[in-house]
């Protein structure tokens, strides 16, 4: 039973990720264990620390989806405002966009047929 | 039996489902929608009915028939069948219709919508 | 619910139409019809009835669950009867040539035999049963906004 | 513009519809007809049926009506569901 | 149990219907009867299609004549067409049969604890009955009118199913559309029928691809029957009503609606390789859908991003793997005149895109079933609404970063020997194709780690201190998709070998499609 899968210009294998996947645990494990032992769950070790402030409450030190990837957005405004106009959820709209690519469709089906 | 020409009966089928895109496409009222799509299925039902007809054909039952060709029986079922369906379909619209009526006290498919983008 | 004259005369008419429904239900397989059409003629009748009367006048005797049923059991009947021929092929018609609606009729023109038609006689009940219950049931709900009451379980 | 659009989107599908239409055999005059010329001789024996569009709906098509009155069940129960009073306790829905 | 096999390609479509009119007769008289009638008609479905399979892959095509007096009496005599509905069963049907038994199964077993507090349950299993035997009819059946039939079985069952939860408004509205485009694309396909009927008095798939030829008409019919098929399956620019019907679903429906959107995408290979196979134009058709299909995974992860639903952005995504299977089968479709060319990478793009169908139909549902669980638990849908959840729920952590990491392509999960496969064919093609499907596949990751942190992480939140992990019955729909991830990521050489190549090389033998119906005469 093999595990490679071929594709004629590589070949793909679990079994091989999944060895070196291993090795990098070894590893990983191996420095973790030469790091400190005085780790203690439960005591202030474990609190969160911000630079002596009074931690906030849970759902104020959350960060929302809203915030997530601020800077993408920004720079791709125009972007988006291009690309969200079309979304109108009119019903109307999406037959119109249908009709649209029909007749493009057949435009260019038709133009290929005359070239040849 | 002379020679058409011109498939009007074909050609009125094809402007049918012209006519009902536009409805489709243009009228915002969710009743109108309906009745449009209503319009498309009786355009291509009379096209797919239309392909069967033969020439001075009698309708293809052996009961009492008179001599001479028959038109064709294919068409004539797939039409009954597509008329079931399409009865079928536009009794879920209008149901649906109902449901969004209820909810948003609008038939305007601009006005009852809750989601975009 | 319309004035008493209406009330009468659908009162008188929806014998004939019932009728009606039934003959072509049931002459499917010898003239134009079959269970579509005939049962579509009997609902129609009862949207007659619909109009005269008020649907609530309509609902207290025509109760969903009972039309659901009926739906439900012409469906099971039409495809079991496309399994009853699986000894050839689904669909088969098994009945043709058989005692039952085995009769073949001559080739060409002839007066026709209500005795004839295999399985397609009984496919056209089951298909006129489903189709009247069905449309009954939709055009009842259509009419009073509602399918009936589902109590949670 | 979205008005435009459509208009000329639509324009174009209608031509190539009425094109179709118009590039169809001629109405009446179906060639080549070997299907139903075949199921017009050969119903009557086969089926032991006159109406031979009755032998194409139940017999040679059976199965597309077995979808079709499958359809109207679907159709059928959908409306029931959807108009359906639920009579529910009030809970966190 | 070898004429249960001949008959296989029917019962696999009729049982379920059986039982769809069974269930309001039993659902009558207890709910527990009828979840077993439910559940164990779809286990026996799956053993006859894992049966029906391994014939399949023995004796080849199956052909199946509905009311003829043998299964395999395609050709009566007297005539040189058929003229009865004939079931046509190759190596891509069995295909799609396999992933749809698969998902179907999971979805009833989701839904046993997801839909267990909503009214009208007969209803709803009917509905899903009638689903799963719509889809079935689509994936087997040879004739174009049939082909109408069912997917206006599916359909019309799939829109009263997203609507079934009719206390919200915008389910409501979501089933509202799904029917309206679901009705003009069927008429649309109607439409095309009768054209091609109209010119060959044929509506068998095998007999109009034999004496097909490609006259205007033909294009027409083809731009009608296409299109219709990839609006059905959501295709940019053709997607916006994807998103608005699949977030309001109850998510077991959701997750099959996905299986039935690639159902219509089987139908349309179906029309372009099977039916106009043979045609001159195969490499602009091909062009046509590769170029859509990059659109679809561009655009579409883009707009997935942007999302704070957790369902409409699933959907989003849903919409963005449809572009990679579409630019797969495309570029096969495109080399599918050139033998030499098919052969050195045009097989291997459909085989990947037809892989790709696999993966996205197991780790997909898996997503959408996770989601569900989120609603199921929060009892709402927007992200901004949630976090700390993986306290509580640690099982839906781990099933959605299973799916997570397969949809975004990270090896060793199946993802990535699909999209791999995709890339290194589809690069000899046309490098850009393969660039952006990188692009996307990173965007992917970023995107489904947003919604995992926002929904996930962070500190437990107090309006969720009293939630509890999601009933068992989930849990097992959601664990049988991952065990097929997992499956599918040990053994990636062995299904592709059983499954996805037959279906491939399905595809591209039209020859051997034609003459199972037509018989070998010249």
């Amino acid at each position: 039973m093999t595990f490679i899968r071929e594709s004629g210009y590589a070949f793909w294998n679990p079994l091989i990720w999944f060895i070196a996947f291993i090795g990098v645990m070894a590893v990983v494990h191996f420095i973790r264990m030469r790091g400190q032992e005085k780790y203690k769950k439960g005591s202030a070790q474990a609190q969160i620390f911000v630079c002596g402030e009074e931690v906030p409450e849970p759902d104020k030190r959350h960060i929302r989806v809203t915030n997530i990837y601020w800077g993408f957005f920004e720079t791709l405004k125009e972007y988006y405002n291009s690309i969200l106009r079309p979304h109108t959820g009119i019903i109307n709209d999406y037959i119109i966009w249908f009709v649209a690519v029909m007749a493009l469709t057949a435009v260019i089906l038709l133009i290929v047929g005359l070239t040849k | 039996m002379e020679y058409v020409p011109v498939n009007f009966p074909f050609l009125a089928a094809a402007l049918l489902v012209g006519i009902s895109f536009y409805i489709i496409i243009f009228k915002r009222n969710l009743i109108k929608l309906v009745m449009g799509i209503g319009m498309m299925a009786s355009g291509v039902n009379l096209f797919l009915v239309a392909l069967g007809y033969r020439a001075g054909g009698n309708a293809p039952i052996y009961t009492e028939v008179p001599e001479g060709p028959m038109v064709l029986s294919v068409p004539q079922a797939l039409t009954l069948t597509s008329i079931v369906i399409n009865v079928a379909v536009l009794a879920l619209m209008l149901a649906l219709v109902i449901q969004i009526y209820r909810h948003t006290g609008s038939l305007d498919s601009e006005k009852s919508r809750t989601m975009k983008g | 619910m319309l004035s008493k004259i209406v009330r009468t005369v659908a009162n008188q008419l929806i014998l004939f139409v019932l009728v009606f429904g039934l003959y072509v239900i049931a002459h499917g397989h010898l003239t134009p019809g079959g269970g579509f059409q005939g049962g579509a003629v009997i609902v129609s009748g009862i949207v007659m009835l619909l109009v005269a009367f008020s649907s609530h006048e309509l609902s207290k005797s025509v109760r969903e669950r009972i039309l659901s049923v009926m739906e439900s059991i012409g469906a099971v009947i039409f495809v079991l009867l496309g399994f009853a021929g699986l000894g050839a092929t689904f669909f088969y018609n098994f009945l043709a040539g058989s005692p039952i609606f085995g009769n073949i009729p001559p080739t060409g023109p002839n007066p026709g035999d209500f005795w004839t038609g295999g399985t397609i006689p009984p496919m056209n009940f089951a298909v006129g049963l489903k189709v009247v219950a069905g449309l009954c049931a939709v055009v009842l709900a259509l009419a009073l906004f509602t399918g009936g009451e589902e109590v949670e379980e | 513009m979205r008005k435009v659009a459509g208009l000329v989107s639509l324009l174009v599908l209608v031509a190539f519809l009425v094109a179709g239409a118009l590039l169809l055999r001629p109405f009446g005059y179906p060639v080549p007809s070997d299907m139903d010329d075949y199921i017009i001789e050969n119903a009557q024996e086969q089926t032991g049926n006159n109406n031979v569009v009755a032998s194409v709906v139940f017999d040679y098509r059976g199965y597309d009506t077995l979808g079709e009155a499958t359809i109207l069940f679907t159709a059928v129960t959908g409306v029931l569901l959807l108009l359906r009073t639920e009579k529910r306790k009030e809970k966190s829905s | 149990m070898a004429a249960l096999v001949t008959h296989s390609p029917i019962l696999i479509i009729a049982i379920p219907l059986l039982a769809a009119f069974l269930t309001p007769l039993i659902g009558r008289l207890s709910g527990k009867a009828r979840n077993v009638l439910v559940l164990g008609n779809l286990a026996f479905v799956a053993f006859l299609v894992f049966a029906l399979t391994r014939d399949i892959s023995v004796n080849g095509i199956r052909v199946y004549t509905l009311g003829a007096t043998s299964p395999d009496l395609t050709i009566p005599e007297g005539v040189m067409v058929p003229v009865r509905i004939i079931l046509e069963v190759d190596g891509m049907s069995m295909f799609m049969a396999i992933i749809w038994t698969i998902v179907s199964l999971a979805a009833t077993i989701y839904s046993l604890a997801h839909i267990a507090k909503e009214t009208g349950q007969n209803r709803f299993y009917t509905l899903l009955l009638l689903m799963v035997a719509g889809a079935y009819g689509m994936m087997f059946t040879g004739d174009l009118f049939n082909l109408f039939v069912f997917l206006e079985i599916a359909s019309i069952s799939g829109a009263a199913l997203i609507a079934f939860r009719t206390r919200f408004a915008d389910t409501q509205e979501g089933g509202f559309k799904y029917i309206v485009i679901s009705a003009i694309a069927s008429l649309m396909v109607l439409f095309a029928t009768g054209l091609l009927y109209g010119q060959y008095n044929l509506l068998n798939i095998a007999a109009l691809a034999k004496v097909m030829e490609y006259t205007t008409l033909d294009k027409i019919a083809l731009v009608l029957l296409l299109i219709a098929f990839t609006m059905k399956t959501g295709m940019i620019p053709l997607h916006m009503w994807f998103p608005d019907s699949y977030t309001v679903a109850p998510a077991s429906i959701t997750g099959m609606l996905v299986i039935t959107s690639h159902a219509c995408m089987y139908a349309a290979f179906r029309v372009c390789f099977s039916l106009y196979g043979g045609i001159s134009d195969t490499y602009v058709v091909g062009w046509i859908i590769t170029v859509f299909g990059l659109l679809t995974a561009f655009i579409g992860v883009t707009m997935a991003v942007y999302q704070t639903d957790v369902m409409r952005f699933m959907s989003y995504h849903a919409i963005s793997q449809l572009g990679y299977m579409w630019m797969g089968v495309g570029v096969g479709l495109a080399v599918l005149g050139n033998p030499e060319l098919l052969y050195t990478y045009g097989r291997d793009a459909m085989a990947g895109g037809i892989f790709h169908i696999l993966n996205h139909a197991m780790y997909k549902p898996l997503l959408f079933f996770t989601g569900g669980a989120l609603f199921h638990v929060t009892g709402t849908r927007d992200l901004t609404k949630m976090g700390g959840l993986a306290h509580k729920m640690k099982w839906t952590a781990i099933l959605y970063i299973i799916g997570t990491l397969s949809i975004s392509g990270i090896p060793p999960l199946n993802g990535f020997s699909s999209k791999i496969l995709i890339y290194e064919s589809v690069y000899h093609f046309h490098p850009i194709l393969t660039i952006m499907g990188i692009i996307v596949s990173i965007l992917t990751l970023a995107s489904f780690i947003k919604a995992f942190h926002s929904a996930f992480m962070g500190a437990e939140l107090p309006m969720y201190k009293q939630i509890r992990e999601v009933p068992v019955p989930m849990l097992i729909g959601m664990g049988i998709l991952a065990f097929g991830i997992v499956f599918i990521t040990l053994f990636p050489g062995q299904v592709s070998r059983w499954i996805i190549y037959p279906a491939a090389d399905a595809l591209i033998d039209q020859l051997s499609y034609i003459h199972a119906v037509m018989g070998v005469v010249p």
